[in-house]
């Protein structure tokens, strides 16, 4: 064997503290290398060049570089090394920088670590195998779960990139939750107004099939091919008849029904069109309220319905899609009200959430834009808004910011003072938080020109006093107490996870964090992919975000699936496990660890069971060689007997 | 005449102590629940009222035995110049083996063929070997599974031994076999042991009626070995409760066979000749993944026909099983290859089942 | 070569490479002075370490072995970790019967962003193994 | 009577099968050997008696697949089918299990010990006793003194899965909690001694792997990485370390899989205690897990599977 080794000064941030020289004088010595040498910047263009002649040079058969991190350079010099015509897993690196020179003083002890390092890294590429990937068709349709305003940004992009878009919502209409603002910030722009139209747009491009009402019931496969079962749920309306008239709606005599789209602000009926912009605008039954699902008996629907569309019997539906890749947009949720008790959440009609707020104010909310009080339909004159109800507060779990509270707040509190100019307005904040083009100068305008009152400082109790909500609180910038008479309190309720976030996570084979927003590849670099590859992220999934950058990373997701397109084949990574059939004894124990399911059984001619691998599938973690009592499945460039070789060279000798 | 020696139960100590200063000694000791033969120490009491558990051949071939030891080395001015030093060690000192019985000395013999007496002959084996004294015990009784006579031998055989000694109840009756063993019978703990010959004779012939005869003679019996050598029914049968482990082979005072493996560390490592087994699946494993024995009766009737057939066809007929028994007494499920060999004797062609 | 006579034992270290590998280059950038006497040996995930890699590197020459991998629920994998730490539970409840001191193996997790838990996680290890000093000495190959 | 119930069983159930595995005598009065029976006329040799060890579950996997089988069990034998079952090593459809209520069986070796290792002669064996005759004259032994570990705690006499039960179901009389009291006392040593113990029990392995190949659970058998190269866990060596290394393998290989047959014990020829380190890792198993090997075909080996949150796993401080 003909192993080089380049030992990298990293200009001082290396040879600072460790004897460069030394060590490739020792790694001279090590069985196997032919060459060391180092060098003042390996990875800058002439370095990399030093490492293709030497590889000419000597005739090099394996290359080691000791340098930075291999999550930093491993992938710049495999591709060095390829050029120079040697398979890119004959190298490996040894990380004598952020292991050794930037976390040891002692340059003696430095310059020791180093070349172990080195030799560990010289013995291990002494047992790499070239290793080949192999490639495979992609099925160029793509997935968008979620029809809210990043997923349906992410559908367009596609369609319009040509590619086949399946769009699963789980409720009635698309829009999610911008469906629901009344304005957005800082333009003060008709939510629907402009979100109305990439609705339409999504309903009516000839590339999207949209799922209303269903929910992903199952993924199987792997990039480039997935199946995906889809459950349909039964809305007991056919939708296929169903023209959204609404007669249904106005003559449905349970009325009492909880109003899913507006919050539960005010009652609504069991037959429902979510709002009049919906998509698909089309009426859904809710059994839980329905008297011919309750008492068994009504069905004045099915009567009136011109249509002839209303259909008690319908069962879920669970339809099939192939896709190639998948953007998760499942959005978010707020925390109930009822988890805020010291601010009167839930024991008090006129403690209302943010969002409930936007449907007292937009014009087709219950109350058609009039702000009433819940408890009175009163007009409130004043009213108390309180920011991080819930967010920044480790007591109950939700250390972060919830992120856009600061300018909905602001927002809700300017339109306010556009409804009832003689209202009194207080918002109670922590910081104002409004980092965006536009956000400061907007919170700004609340303060000065619509006279809003910012009170910096924690609300501590809210509680009634007669037809008033009393809110009390510190300024802690005049460092008094204070308290306000308040005829309507609003709390701008903390962002969670969406309901369901972990187990829709686990039919994606990713991960989450511990508050179950997704988890990105990388925070900084890949910020719309994740370690799944063909499942992309898009909106308030990963984390609290507002309509801008929902909407970017829709495109971004988009763009991400577009590239990954850009191919007819896909390559495999070939650093997966591998079975030896020889040596397999078919005890089936890898199929039932692996986190991917991407083991199979087959059957030898001989009629022996043996483990056989989805290279495509297999996402290269090793549980099953470390569960593998006989190392008949080995983990390609992780072996049993390279990691072996690592702990040998350390050990032994 | 053979020199005669009588040896006091009580004076078996300081004999051994005499013989320590010039000899490394092994003597059968219990260790644990197994009997062993471990350096004479003093101190550790000496087992003779049985065979030891595992037969003294490690004595001479070593389970594990570094062949030689290798380090590459890189000249100090060009690294590229690489250099092997090979360092082995043949100077063996003189030992005794104190204790084995009859059989476990024909073991050696039956080494010897393929060890010692060929133009290739082994030079750690045969270094061992001729710096090696085998002081053998007769059986006064037999133990469960032995069966000497049915091979040649007799729990009195002198064969391969260079002393023989007797318990003739107070004592240990010596006989010098060989010079070597002359040369220890002459140390003064001994008496002379002349008027003691008869009744250890008297005691030979008690014990070796009392060995039990599986087969008779071993006569065609290599013949009929081969003939069955096709018969996949006959060993199926045979090897059905086998669970193809080592401990007879291992146990075995005649099984030579070996495995050579290299072990490297850096630049340094060693040669290693190792016990193999023939009862195990890796034995005959190829590099190519192939093996031609995959299963447990193709491997048992290996050793069956090695011993009764192949070895004796090799070398003028002499039977490579010394019946020690020890195959029968540790294995886990009580395969008996005495009774194996009758079976194979009194097989008649006639269809099984 | 090996550890340096005195100042060093022998440490071992079993890395993943997407949390506890990017934790201890977090500590590196961050410059978080460590003891020298780990040795990094990267894996892709928990999941992948054997306990018998712990075993054999205690047998054969370590005086101490560190296992580090993500969180559990933060696996790059989604489920190694948890596989890793029953195994991993199941040997360090094993050592000290045969007579190996569970002190010298320790499994735990960092995160890539946990620069300084990994830094307090190499120290305080570091610091065990030498309170406990050297392992058995081995005995040479052979019969 | 039992043996005369088990051979009118077997009578019914040999023309349904391959071959029914029993016992019959050894080639010594104190040795039963595995019998196979595949013919009416091998019937009358089989036996059953304190003498009947083995534990001959062992021999299923490699025979259910193309061959349909009869086995005879013992309760603690019975529990290997059930882990068989768990980790579907065998056609449950070409298997008849002949189970038989076991009042516990003799350890050859202390029987041996406790006649010194004279050449017996006779052993005749009666209710709870065994009568055993050498050259030295007659000695009666109860069964309990001369019994191996697994009986003195054994919590399933009766086997826990079968198609016949051969005589009546016998309930043990012992604390679950005393399966591991010898390992609470080991655990009372010194590290140093308990260091000190295994190397000199170790030192007497020669690597037969008589311990391996008895082992029911041992699947890999011909394939086991003590002994191959790829991967190259150990070396052929014969020192201290490699010997560890290849009993710690076979161990924790069998983490929460050992059904306790003590197999690995009674065939050892070096009579190295090799059950009592795997006596400590099911031990873990039972507390961490609450799991048993074999007890039922449903389970899942605890080291196959996880909970999200393990109740019973802290984090290790420093």
């Amino acid at each position: 064997m003909r192993v080089g080794v380049f030992i990298c000064h990293c200009g001082n941030n290396i040879a600072g503290t460790v004897d460069v020289a030394k060590v490739a004088e020792e790694a001279r010595n090590m069985p196997g290398v032919q060459f060391a040498t180092d060098y003042m910047y390996t990875c800058s263009e002439p370095g990399q060049e030093e490492i293709k002649e030497a590889i000419q040079r000597e005739q090099l058969d394996r290359v080691v570089v000791a340098a930075c991190s291999p999550r930093m350079h491993e992938l710049t010099f495999r591709r060095t090394v390829e050029k120079a015509g040697l398979n890119r897993y004959f190298f490996e690196m040894a990380n004598i920088r952020e292991h050794v020179s930037w976390v040891g003083e002692d340059k003696d002890l430095n310059t020791n670590k180093a070349i172990e390092a080195v030799k560990l890294a010289v013995e291990k590429v002494k047992q790499n195998k070239p290793l080949f990937p192999s490639s495979f068709e992609v099925n160029k349709r793509v997935l968008v779960i979620g029809g809210g305003v990043a997923g349906m940004q992410a559908a367009i992009d596609c369609a319009e990139g040509g590619l086949q878009v399946v769009m699963v919502e789980k409720s009635p209409s698309i829009g999610g939750m911008m469906a629901r603002l009344d304005k957005t910030f800082p333009t003060v722009d008709c939510s629907i107004c402009i979100l109305g139209p990439k609705m339409v747009d999504v309903s009516q491009h000839d590339n999207i099939t949209l799922h209303a009402y269903s929910e992903v019931e199952e993924i199987k496969g792997y990039v480039g091919n997935y199946q995906v079962k889809i459950r349909k749920k039964a809305t007991y309306v056919d939708w296929t008849k169903c023209t959204g008239c609404g007669e249904c709606t106005e003559k449905c005599p349970s009325k009492d029904a909880y109003d899913h789209f507006n919050y539960g602000v005010a009652p609504t009926t069991a037959i429902t069109i979510p709002f009049p912009q919906a998509i698909p605008k089309k009426a859904t039954i809710d059994p839980t309220y329905c008297r011919q699902f309750v008492r068994g008996k009504c069905g004045v629907c099915a009567k009136i319905c011109p249509a002839d569309a209303i259909d008690y019997e319908m069962k879920d539906e669970i339809v099939t899609e192939e896709v190639g890749a998948i953007i998760t947009a499942s959005g978010y949720g707020l925390i109930d009200l009822d988890r805020l008790p010291e601010y009167g959440g839930g024991r008090y009609p006129d403690v209302v959430s943010g969002i409930q707020y936007e449907r007292l104010l937009n014009a087709s909310g219950p109350t058609e834009g009039h702000i009433l009080r819940p408890s009175d339909k009163e007009e409130p004159k004043t009213i108390v808004f309180v920011s991080c109800a819930g967010s920044r507060d480790k007591s109950i779990g939700i250390p972060y910011c919830s992120n856009f509270c600061c300018m909905y707040i602001a927002k809700e509190a300017i339109l306010t003072r556009d409804h009832i100019p003689d209202s009194k307005v207080y918002v109670f904040y922590m910081d104002i938080r409004s980092p965006g083009k536009g956000y400061d100068e907007f919170t700004r305008r609340a303060q000065e020109e619509y006279g809003v009152r910012y009170v910096r400082g924690r609300v501590a109790r809210v509680f009634p006093k007669g037809k008033k909500m009393i809110v009390k609180g510190v300024d802690t910038l005049l460092g008094t107490q204070i308290e306000v008479e308040a005829d309507l309190v609003v709390l701008a309720t903390a962002v969670t996870a969406a309901p369901g976030a972990p187990q829709l996570a686990e039919k994606l084979r990713i991960s989450y964090d511990q508050h179950a927003f997704y988890v990105e590849s990388h925070p900084k670099l890949r910020p719309v992919e994740t370690n799944t590859s063909g499942v992309f992220l898009a909106g308030c999934c990963q984390g609290p975000k507002d309509i801008p950058a929902s909407v970017g990373q829709g495109s971004a997701a988009a763009a991400k699936v577009l590239s990954l397109f850009s191919r007819d084949m896909l390559e495999s990574d070939p650093a997966v496990a591998n079975v030896n059939i020889n040596v397999c004894v078919g005890c089936r124990k890898c199929i039932n660890t692996c986190p991917y399911g991407a083991i199979e059984e087959e059957e030898l001619r001989d009629g022996r069971i043996v483990a056989k691998v989805l290279e495509t599938v297999c996402a290269g973690c090793g549980v099953c060689t470390s569960t593998c009592p006989c190392g008949a499945i080995q983990l390609q460039h992780f072996t049993d007997n390279q990691l072996l070789a690592e702990v040998n060279a350390l050990c032994l000798s | 005449m053979a020199k005669l020696g009588y040896l006091p139960k009580e004076k078996l100590t300081d004999f051994l102590e005499n013989l320590k200063k010039k000899y490394r000694i092994y003597v059968p000791c219990q260790d644990g629940d197994a009997v062993l033969f471990q350096p004479f120490d003093g101190e550790k009491p000496l087992c003779l009222d049985r065979p030891a558990t595992v037969s003294p051949k490690s004595v001479i071939f070593p389970q594990t035995d570094i062949l030689f030891s290798f380090d590459y080395r890189k000249s100090s001015e060009d690294p590229k110049q690489v250099s092997i030093e090979l360092t082995e060690n043949l100077d063996f000192p003189e030992t005794v083996i104190f204790g084995s019985r009859p059989c476990d000395a024909k073991g050696f013999l039956i080494y010897d063929r393929p060890y010692t007496q060929t133009d290739m002959p082994d030079i750690y084996y045969k270094g061992r070997r001729e710096k090696t004294t085998i002081i053998t015990l007769a059986c006064n009784y037999p133990s469960p599974g032995c069966f000497c006579t049915s091979v040649g031998g007799d729990p009195a055989d002198k064969e391969g031994s260079d002393i023989l000694m007797t318990d003739v109840g107070t004592g240990y009756f010596f006989e010098a076999v060989t010079a070597k063993g002359e040369e220890i019978v002459e140390d003064a703990v001994f008496e002379d042991g002349s008027s003691y010959q008869e009744k250890a004779q008297a005691a030979h012939k008690a014990v070796a009626d009392l060995v039990k005869k599986p087969f008779d003679s071993t006569e065609g019996l290599p013949e009929k070995l081969l003939s069955l050598f096709e018969n996949d029914a006959f060993w199926e049968a045979e090897a059905a409760k086998c669970i193809s482990c080592g401990a007879c082979t291992y146990l075995c005072p005649t099984c030579y066979c070996f495995n050579i493996t290299d072990e490297q560390a850096g630049s340094k490592g060693e040669r290693i000749r190792s016990w193999d087994a023939c009862m195990f699946y890796h034995f005959t494993l190829e590099a190519s993944g192939h093996n031609p024995r995959p299963l447990k009766q193709q491997r048992l009737k290996n050793r069956v026909g090695h011993k009764f057939s192949y070895y004796p066809k090799k070398y003028e007929g002499a039977i490579a099983c010394c019946g020690c028994g020890r195959c029968i007494r540790s294995c886990p499920v009580s395969v008996d290859i005495s009774e194996i060999v009758a079976h194979a004797q009194e097989y008649k062609d006639e269809p099984s089942k | 070569m090996s550890v340096v006579a005195g100042k060093e034992l022998r440490i071992v270290g079993f890395l993943c490479n997407w949390c506890s590998y990017g934790g201890a280059d977090t500590a590196g950038v961050s410059r978080f002075k460590q003891p020298s006497d780990l040795r990094i040996i990267r894996v892709p995930c928990s999941g992948r370490v054997d306990p018998l890699f712990v075993v054999k590197a205690l047998l054969n020459g370590a005086d101490g072995v560190l296992v580090a991998g993500c969180h559990p629920n933060d696996c790059h994998y989604s489920e190694g970790n948890f596989y890793a730490r029953r195994r991993l539970e199941m040997l360090k409840k094993f050592l000290s019967y045969m007579g190996i001191d569970d002190k010298r193996f320790h499994y735990t997790w960092v995160s890539a962003s946990e620069g300084a838990r990994w830094q307090q996680v190499v120290t305080d290890f570091t610091k065990q193994i030498h309170a406990l000093g050297p392992l058995h000495q081995k005995e040479e190959a052979g019969d | 009577m039992t043996q005369k119930k088990l051979k009118e069983v077997v009578q019914k159930v040999l023309p349904d099968v391959d071959m029914v595995i029993g016992y019959r005598q050894g080639f010594d009065p104190v040795h039963a050997t595995p019998f196979f029976v595949t013919r009416p006329e091998q019937i009358d040799e089989l036996i059953w008696n304190p003498l009947c060890v083995h534990n001959l579950a062992s021999y299923i996997p490699s025979l259910t697949t193309n061959k349909k089988v009869a086995v005879i069990v013992k309760g603690c034998d019975s529990r290997a089918i059930n882990q068989y079952l768990q980790e579907n090593l065998i056609n449950r459809e070409n298997l008849v299990v002949i189970g038989i209520p076991c009042s516990g069986v003799v350890s050859v070796s202390k029987v041996l010990k406790a006649v010194d290792h004279q050449i017996i002669e006779s052993v005749s064996c009666e209710n709870h006793a065994v009568t055993v005759k050498t050259s030295q004259g007659e000695k009666k032994l109860s069964v309990s003194d001369v019994s191996p570990d697994k009986c003195k705690t054994c919590l399933y006499p009766t086997p826990l899965v079968y198609d016949h039960l051969v005589g009546d179901p016998i309930t043990s009389d012992k604390e679950p909690e005393s399966v591991y009291d010898e390992v609470r006392s080991f655990e009372e040593k010194s590290l140093e001694d308990r260091f000190q113990f295994w190397k000199t029990e170790l030192d007497r392995c020669i690597r037969c792997y008589a311990c391996r190949n008895a082992c029911p659970m041992c699947i890999c058998q011909d394939r086991c990485i003590a002994e191959s190269r790829d991967p190259h866990w150990v070396t052929q060596k014969t020192n201290q370390t490699e010997k560890f290394m290849y009993h710690m393998i076979h161990a924790l290989h069998l983490a929460g899989r050992c059904v306790e047959c003590e197999e690995c014990t009674r065939v050892c020829p070096m009579e190295i205690p090799v059950a009592k380190i795997k006596k400590k890792i099911n031990m873990e198993m039972d507390q961490l897990f609450d799991y048993k090997a074999g007890l039922n075909a449903e389970d899942t080996p605890p080291m196959y599977t996880f909970k999200v949150d393990e109740e019973t796993i802290e984090e290790h401080e420093l």
